[in-house]
């Protein structure tokens, strides 16, 4: 099993759901980040003074998956969230020792869906 | 003769309306929209304020109001507020200095193109709403105000009654935000995607103050401190509540529940359907148009639009749009001249031909906006194009069209 | 005969106190309240006004104000407000319409019941509140308002003075609110978790939203445009600012700083303190008073109610009942005929009996909400429950009554 | 002799200028620090409105308008508005209670060092902040008020025309608010991290409540529901809005963008600097003079302050003090008898002695206020400190100062 | 070492907390995000418009814990958060390879707790 | 390759980006989180009542980097946000399996940076 992590743009968000369901790929968990990359702050001004914050907002998506789903999660993400422009953003694989749905106790493969 | 009383009065509901679009409008259009075009939608009403307020008394004010050419526009012997001096113009006001007259008007032209954006908030270019507001507040409310209210307009000498209104401010601007909805087109994932309101206790606190600066919208209208504008304060508070009550119980008996949204919906509806009628009914009659307020808005915005699926984002049309019409039909069939001996009676008070005079209007405005605003438009998209494109409406029209940001993520 | 300029002051006054109910005190209840809760807070609010201004119509105002029956209630000979015209009624208001006085007194009909949903906030039933309010607003309200301001109220006949609605409208929702916090039960957690205001910016922006509108509720209730309105709204900004000083003084000394939520609190406990004194009292008086209302109700926010652990969730009681009660009193301490005429002196201006009046007033107030309510919520909660179930109070009111949320997540 | 209509009209005028400092300002400034300090910065405002209304009451009214000693200061003889009655004091205001007078200016002693507070934003400690404004009140604004505006003050006597405080409230506050920027220091970080307002939208709420509110301030000014307020309201809301205007073009041309805080300030900008002139020039003057306004005000904060450095953190000299310079200034180029027999001509109207007058004014109050808050801000530093520690810094005031926090996290 | 990542119901936060502190874990990390799971998004309504948007507000609980810990902090997360219904949540189990304290620069087992 | 995880107090979030961009180490994603440790909740006082709500505002960095970065990101960590008193955090270490940059694809060692 895999824990799939990947931050990405925050308009990419529903074209990479879309990619995802399409692939079967339900489950998952957003959540609200700050990024710092390469991409140079989207430049705001206040009063004149250019902020060039270079935390941007992001999306950061968690798919835990199995083994066989790791291919077309990865996938599926790089089609919804790809342009070819600096600040795509990054996916992050990790091993994922256990799984446990909590409605029913489940562990392992069957508990990840 | 000047009157300190009225003179007062009307200071202070020229300020209320002047709070209707901004905060009011900004935070209950703000609300509605994502996050990433909160500020954009707020602009919009903040901006009409800025701009309305020029344009207005460089060479609105003389079209709306100015001598009379031809029963259909002003003449421009007011511009710059040319001859708009401290005396009063009997023609519009017999006790209140004539430029305060006319400044209270202009908070009516400010609101009007701002009730306009609900219909394409979050995706229309900035630079193509300011010069559409400008043209439209020029070509088309400066004309539709001076046939209904300015002395010698044709709607006016056919005794077409709108208090504050319902044609001139309400009609115009809704029917036109249709218009803009159909001619924009709809944003991106609507309405496949859900576009929840992201922040409802603005949308809340928006409705209040246009609840509170509806007082002086309408009570003000009667441009006095007199007993007709305690009869427009009431029947404007009543209609408020009992549209809001209408829009809820229904959502109530159909969905399950009351919303709040429902809630400050069905009182912006009965307000905006109260405002012509506001001078010239009874609080009993005001009930009725309070209810007519809520179920054809209510119908009008969740079934209608959800068949039709044009995108008029906040609702501009169901609620302005249709409120308008309904508020001028209801002004021709309950008017009482016991109310206002300067009104009429309306068909249920033994004159139908009121309501006559108050469909031609209502039809007139329909076609005449329809017409403008349609042309206005194309032109518009011609030279400068109407919309943002794709990548800048995923991005927020904050961020694209200017460099802000609402809130910030860190604590 | 009706005079120009007490209609447009009171006009402007009943707008004052509109907004006071919403957003006013829809925010500064909403952002004391978790996230979660947030908008069935506000909607409280707003949902009153729409009901109330209804029932006020209909019948509230002939049962408060209307042709005294046996000197205990109004009759209903102005339901729908008949006979309620556009000529002063001197009983009332000798130089505004009747129907002014009508509206006016309307909006404290709203604000009244609204005030005691402070006390059942984040746990209660909408069905039930909405039921409950209307039979409290209709069985308390206008009953106590006829007695203390009604023409021939029994209360008003032995002199009691209230100028602008301390024991009619705070002590009675106060006490009620006390009563509602105990019948209900506390809300799961109190108070062993940590439940912190959810946004301190909301209840400053409502806080400051009832100090301005309260201008309009105790001036405004000199009813006219007068040296009195002028009297009543130094009285009541300076009381106001004092007992917020007071408050946060106590903190400061007590726990190490003065807080937003002290100053908030205090200005609120100090407004409602000099409410019915405002009228009656000179500046110097108003000091004191809002000395009196910062320390007691500071007490009894701070020391009774944790001791007692009872759940007043926004301490409508600790800061109006506790309020309401100081300020009727201290009207019998303070009352100087020659602020007000009308008014009387207080025991300092030698004259006992006023607070002899002023007791039994408070006395029978108490002791008549109290029982009212407890009837009340027993007969709501046998018909329809009064709380949400435990799950639909975890999950927050906002989704299980009305279906939506206040905030979106995702930006 | 007391009119009903001027006495309605300034107490809705002095409910408004109310507004202006809570929520109003709070707003305004609280949007535009980070999270963390957002109720502290809030909470200045809020309290001030408390601190001075008793200040004024207790003695501040009597240094500023009581019976003047030496043209330099009020005599003690008013303290606890002692002799301050209903009847009018014609020295002031010949139709309102003299009372009223006395509480209509308490809301601009309010709102003046609020407006310090945008200079020592994020960092300023609280007790200090507290007794550094009540000696500035005391010590600054009331002596500058008796000389502008006090019976026998000397820059009253030698014909300076501040309609409603441009040297009194902003340019007072304005300069001072410079040397306090200079004299706390930077905020740690700035001016090299980002340091972006929080919440927009609360910024485009106080701006808007301000304008709102500066209708009380200016048009209030004339102390009378005549055509003198009628046209201070005007000039008010066009220098407002042209003011806005040429900020945004200014963005708009050289950053590509316009922006809603561009908007925002603009408009203050335009309001702080048509305030001395409000009651005396044409609605011509007002647009040049919003012109002005936007202009330089654009330039002293984004160049200016950029180039130098100091941190004014929320642009408190910027605005009001280059504004309030400016529109005295103006006051003195475009003052017209003809618009208000009781002013005087400008130099465009061939009187060259008035702008003598007014850069008199403008040279004695920057030397007074910066002389006066130099002195009081190193007595502080020596009693108490200026500034909270860089672990309370980095904390956030609302932690270290108040205990609160302004929002919570989870939902 | 294992790092313990839940997803829960916002509204068993508390009844979570108290299990965990029954068993003695303190110390944990809280975060706001949005589920997507089998559970169907609850339709809330804006002007008749059922928005059932599947993403869901949810609390996301992270648990530093040393092996012998990751039993407990399991049952009581379960104990906690389980109602049996659709939209109870997740829990993923990752290797911890390291565990710093930053105010001691203790690492490894000590650092955890 | 590792996965950084981050909890600090909130105000050293400046200090810690300062001292890895010292190390180059430039690319890292930050979100909000609430923290529950040792450290007593800052206690606040609402209308009398102390909210010792042990839940507090901590700030969560996620650093993806290759191993021979992993000591001087986490010197950098503790650098900026040591202060020795309690609160100070945490710094939790996860084997990343892989990295893949969404804009190209690439994948491995060289997507991290
Ligand atoms: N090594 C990393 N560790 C943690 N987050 C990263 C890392 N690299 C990238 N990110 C996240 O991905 C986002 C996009 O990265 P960026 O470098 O801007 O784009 P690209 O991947 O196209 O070069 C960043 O804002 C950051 O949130
Ligand atoms: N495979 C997964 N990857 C990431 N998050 C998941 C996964 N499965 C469930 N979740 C999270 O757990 C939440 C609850 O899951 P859900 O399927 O609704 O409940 P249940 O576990 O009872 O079937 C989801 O909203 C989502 O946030
Ligand atoms: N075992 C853990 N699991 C998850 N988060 C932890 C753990 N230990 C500490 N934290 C996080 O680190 C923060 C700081 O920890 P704390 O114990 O207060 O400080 P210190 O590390 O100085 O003892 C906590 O608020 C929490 O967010």
């Amino acid at each position: 099993m895999k824990l799939v992590i990947a931050i990405l743009q925050s308009h990419k968000l529903d074209a990479v759901m879309k990619a995802l369901d399409e692939r079967e790929i339900y489950l998952k968990t957003v959540s609200n980040v700050l990024g710092c990359g390469r991409q140079k702050g989207v430049s705001e001004v206040y009063r004149g003074v250019r902020e060039a914050g270079n935390l941007i907002k992001k999306v950061r998506l968690e798919i835990a998956v199995n083994d066989s789903y790791l291919q077309p999660t990865v996938e599926a993400i790089i089609k919804g969230a790809q342009t070819g422009k600096i600040g795509d953003g990054k996916i992050f694989v990790l091993e994922l020792a256990e799984c446990i749905r909590i409605r029913t106790g489940e562990t392992g493969g069957v508990a990840i869906g | 003769m000047i009157n300190g009383s009225d003179t007062g009065f009307v200071l202070m509901s020229a300020a209320l309306v002047m709070l209707m679009t901004s905060p009011g409008l900004a935070f209950f259009y703000g609300g509605l929209v994502r996050r990433k075009n909160v500020l954009s939608t707020m602009m919009q009403s903040f901006f009409l304020l800025c701009l309305l307020s020029v344009q207005w008394v460089l060479f609105g004010y003389s079209l709306a109001f100015g001598p009379d050419i031809g029963h259909v526009i002003g003449s421009l012997s007011w511009i710059g507020l040319k001859n708009v001096s401290m005396a009063p113009n009997p023609d519009y006001s017999a006790t209140i200095p004539h430029a305060l007259f006319a400044v209270f008007q202009m908070m009516f032209a400010v609101i009007t193109p701002a009730l306009i954006t609900g219909a394409f908030a979050e995706r229309m270019k900035f630079a193509s709403f300011a010069l559409f507001s400008l043209l439209w507040a020029t070509l088309v409310y400066d004309p539709v105000c001076h046939w209904v209210w300015g002395s010698g307009g044709w709607l006016k000498t056919i005794g077409v009654l709108d208090f504050a209104g319902g044609s001139v401010v309400h009609l115009s601007s809704g029917v036109s935000a249709l218009v803009c909805a159909l001619m924009l087109g709809r944003r991106k994932g609507y309405p496949n995607e859900p576009l929840p309101p992201h922040n409802m206790t603005y949308v809340l606190l928006g409705a209040s103050l246009l609840w509170f600066g509806w007082f002086g919208f309408n009570a003000g209208s009667a441009l006095a401190a007199n007993g007709l504008a305690v009869s427009a304060f009431i029947a404007t508070n009543t209609a408020a509540a009992v549209a809001a009550l209408t829009w809820m119980a229904i959502e109530w008996i159909s969905a399950g529940k009351p919303t709040v949204l429902g809630g400050a919906t069905g009182a912006v509806a009965g307000l905006a359907t109260i405002t012509p009628a506001s001078g010239y009914v009874s609080v009993g009659s005001a009930m009725l148009i309070g209810i007519m307020a809520g179920m054809v808005c209510y119908s009008a915005v969740v079934f209608v639009k959800q068949k039709l699926t044009y995108d008029d984002s906040l609702d501009a049309f169901g609620v302005h749009g249709i409120g308008g019409m309904i508020g001028m039909l209801a002004t021709g069939l309950f008017a009482q001249k016991v109310i206002n001996g300067a009104g009429n009676n309306g068909l249920f008070f033994g004159n139908a031909g009121l309501l006559g005079a108050q469909a031609v209007a209502v039809g007139v405005v329909v076609v005449y906006s329809i017409l403008l605003t349609f042309a206005l438009l194309k032109l518009i998209d011609l030279v400068l194009g109407l919309r943002v494109n794709d990548e800048e409406e995923l991005i927020g029209l904050d961020h694209t069209q200017h460099k802000e940001s609402a809130y910030t993520l860190l604590d």
